[in-house]
């Protein structure tokens, strides 16, 4: 394992030693217990919005901390979920009287120790509403599986979310902008290298020199199948095929495009690969209203990429086109 | 009877055998999951064990309610609050008492069990934790039902929960994080199971 | 070699066609001959701020083009200064009347095209200054070498140059400007892992799984040690030892801080080595005025990461935080 | 004579040696350099025969300006320009000539390797292709001295070459990429030596 680190137990720790070093002036990093708010919290008046998460996916949640996005963001061990109590101080932290959106990846980890800090703040009478981010194709929703796995929706969902509580929408008509979000972004994923957990000293998976991963999860999860290497255009037209049937997106529709790197992949790699999607979006008459290409929800240094398509609308580009200042998401200030 | 000092040996036992286990659980996760089980397992009753050492409960009900928040706040993923459920909803039924009797012991473990499955939704043959808890609850009344003492009720569980934990091996996971695998979780052990047959083992060991 | 690629010769031009189609409104991309400039070229007034160099340093050069910084890129193949030609057409499309900056990272490929470029353009007229990035403290500066190679100081001086081109200084103005900011950058970069050039399909270097290259060049040069995998603190005290030393910064010095990382470098250690770096120049009483974390002078999939420090002051400082709209960094607007 | 045709010849021969030795060449670039240098000859030199086949020159000046504009348009690199430089200066040197002669020759190849020099400021010993170009030109103008003909003097210019090449062997690089090893440049041929031992090579292959 080469990794630029310490110790492997310190490292979520020391890294947000460093983030807070780096960006005191967006936010402030708690340490016991461990959770990430922006540097004006609590704002009057204004709903929190509070995600969180494993560690090893930066920029995801901590990088996206300040006016505009998130409220607070609650790292947990790499790949492993949060625990309740900081959930719920977090949550604490950063609430104002307009009560809390939970913002939760739908991994079972997640799912179990935000409904327990959801729980833990209800009873002390602060209003929490939580959505899940299940937008990963790769995984058949039924109920023989734990549901689709969150991906990529989640980063376009914080910052639409941010910026409508921002605006001073209320706690259930964020809970419904939500849910309409969740349920019109879908995404896909596809490693070609695994990644190793500090702690764990080596790969989670491994992959042949010809081998990819094609649905792989952010956690290094396998995936849909395992395939050969392909070209770029053929792995584009696979993943934006399965992305785009799925909802499915139709001739016309405006949609926000992120292309995801997963941490080690060179953005070289990931503009060439937009130009594949922009080919293709553009033959099924989609229209591409906003973009992000790069890397925002990662799996350590994992090599590859996620496409997440979100069906947009006026309101949401207006949304998303409002200020916002976080570490990894800047613009309009 | 099982006394406070044989729950306090129990936790103890758990640290240890979690740490040497800890690659062990956590290559099981690698092949179907994360491959952290191993490392959440380790971390959580390592800060469960000092916890009480640091703090030592006054009675059974009160060590059990430690051991669940430590876990609660020290594990995270799916197993965090799982286990955190087990010893939480365990700790009002043995209740502030210094030892539990053989039913006591049946009472704590079938609410611990019936916690796990409630909060994870997850049925015997899901392929997760509670392919293991399920024997081994029902191992447990049908030794004492049988007249066996703590000592045979935690031998007859942790053997169901092994057997348990074997049976995972050809299903395909319905639930947790190996559910995304679908087929491709056949043949692998759940790694839940595995740490709760070693949970189950253990009790055998120092709690009888 | 796994890359998300078509044909290795086409990646430098495919990369470019995804750039456009990304940010359509930021800048154009002229592909023969190959080269990218602000959309609003030529800017009326304003000295034009070009450069480039090899590509595979993504976001540099393309991604800093945009207002407040570059007016044109020309970006060569993988790792390969551009031709002269192409350099001479991207300042003729940027040069407004008040000449032209080229910034040349100080490699001798990069210095024979930028000063043949120089000469084509002088010979029509057009008023052309160069300054050369030499900043790399990794490589001994002497007769009895090609100097020192251009790293991370480029970036700080794209930024710098473009705010106060864009404020209307004069070119020798800038020239002045640019030769102080030269002077007082330093850089160093360390590499845990090689990079494989598509068209070479095979890692440039070679490392085994405990050893390091310190003072790797940005091509996979190698450096000033092949030394063994030590942790982060240690890592950075030598880095930021070799940096501070070199030019010499002193307590009190005012700075403007670039972690860079390589490419295949996960955020979360860069923030870590940001906490390690952040305790060394408090210990060396220097003031840290701005900083960027993530990103920006790659090598392709290298895993590492490189250090800058450049003395800042109150003006450098100011034109810093001057609003700059490029498709890699971004604020004040 | 060297007539146009066979500088023609000439280019065609190197965009095959080029493409024959990409990886040779690559492999030298890879070890103290970039791993750049054969792909980089190689696209230059396929380009300038395609250009001159395309639109095949009047004379052999303009075959040779024809040369040095591809390259510097097609390289890049540091052997870009300099390659480039070697064509430009040659090119007048020959002027609008079907052929050229044992002294059209030396002078033209001795103009060109002036200009790589004066362009990149480099010496023989400097580990560069100077090493490979000085003693070529050198020896051009000594076998012509002793009365040779084209080819012979081609053969002596290869040979020198060749030779300058593997002098570069032990030598610490104090230009180019190279130079930054210092002391650990040493014990590596230099790849642009080695691209200018096989352009002289072909030159006799073909011009004489
Ligand atoms: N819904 C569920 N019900 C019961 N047990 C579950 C459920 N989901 C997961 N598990 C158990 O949790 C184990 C994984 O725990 P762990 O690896 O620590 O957490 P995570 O999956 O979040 O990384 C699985 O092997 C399985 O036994
Ligand atoms: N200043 C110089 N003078 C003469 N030759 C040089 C000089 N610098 C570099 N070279 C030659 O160029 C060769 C490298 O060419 P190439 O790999 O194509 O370019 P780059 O180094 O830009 O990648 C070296 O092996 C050396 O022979
Ligand atoms: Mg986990
Ligand atoms: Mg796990
Ligand atoms: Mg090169
Ligand atoms: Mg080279």
């Amino acid at each position: 394992m080469k990794k630029l680190i310490n110790r492997p137990e310190d490292v979520v720790v020391e890294s947000l030693h460093g983030l807070a070093a780096a960006h005191g002036d967006l936010l402030r990093v708690s340490f016991d217990p461990l959770f990430v708010v922006r540097a004006d919290a609590p704002v009057a008046d204004k709903v929190a919005i509070v995600s969180g998460g494993g560690s090893g996916h930066e920029p995801l949640h901590a990088g996206f901390v300040g006016r505009g996005m998130l409220d607070a963001a609650c790292p947990g061990e790499v790949f492993t979920s949060p625990t309740p109590d900081r959930i719920e101080a977090a949550t604490r932290a950063v609430v104002s009287g307009r009560g809390a959106l939970h913002i939760v990846k739908n991994y079972t980890g997640d799912v179990l120790n935000f409904e327990t800090a959801a729980e833990l703040c209800r009873a002390d009478g602060i209003e929490v509403e939580a959505v899940v981010v299940a937008d990963d194709v790769a995984v058949e929703d039924s109920t023989f599986t734990a549901g689709r796995r969150g991906l990529g929706t989640t980063v376009l969902l914080e910052r639409l979310l941010g910026a409508a509580a921002e605006r001073g929408l209320g706690l259930d008509a964020l809970a419904a902008l939500a849910r309409r979000i969740c349920d019109t972004g879908r995404s896909m994923g596809v490693a070609l290298t695994p990644c190793t957990v500090p702690a764990a000293g080596r790969p989670t998976f491994t992959l042949a020199d010809d081998e990819i991963e094609i649905g792989v999860g952010i956690h290094g999860e396998p995936g849909r199948e395992r395939a050969k290497l392909r070209p770029a255009r053929e792995l584009m037209e696979q993943v934006a095929g399965a992305v785009i049937d799925d909802l499915p997106f139709r001739d016309g529709d405006d949609v926000i495009v992120l292309l995801n790197g997963m941490g080690g992949t060179p953005l070289m790699e990931l503009y060439l690969l937009y130009n594949e999607l922009h080919r293709i979006v553009a033959a099924k008459g989609l229209r591409v209203r906003r973009r992000l290409v790069g890397n925002y929800i990662t799996s350590l240094e994992m090599a590859g990429f996620s496409l997440t398509l979100l069906k947009a609308d006026d309101e949401l580009v207006a949304l998303w086109d409002d200020p916002v200042l976080t570490p990894a998401l800047r613009w309009g200030c | 009877m099982a006394t406070l000092a044989r729950f306090a040996a129990w936790i103890a036992r758990l640290d240890a055998v979690y740490a040497e286990q800890k690659d062990y659980l956590t290559d099981l996760d690698a092949a179907i999951g994360d491959a952290d089980h191993g490392i959440n397992m380790a971390r959580g009753f390592a800060a469960a064990h000092q916890a009480i050492v640091a703090a030592p409960p006054a009675d059974v009900g009160a060590l059990l309610k430690a051991v669940a928040m430590t876990l609660i706040r020290t594990v995270g993923g799916a197993s965090g609050p799982l286990y955190g459920t087990f010893f939480l909803r365990a700790a009002p039924v043995a209740g502030a008492v210094a030892e539990v009797d053989a039913a006591g012991v049946e009472a704590l473990f079938a609410a611990g069990a019936a916690g796990i499955a409630e909060r994870g939704k997850a049925v015997v043959g899901d392929k997760t934790m509670i392919d293991a808890w399920g024997p081994a609850v029902e191992a447990l009344g049908a030794s004492r039902a049988a007249g066996g003492a703590v000592a045979d009720m935690l031998a007859a569980a942790a053997a169901a929960a092994a057997a348990g934990r074997d049976a995972t091996l050809p299903l395909v996971a319905r639930k947790g994080r190996a559910s995304y695998l679908g087929e491709r979780s056949r043949g692998h052990i759940d790694p839940g199971a595995a740490s709760t047959a070693l949970l189950l083992a253990a009790a055998h060991e120092t709690l009888g």
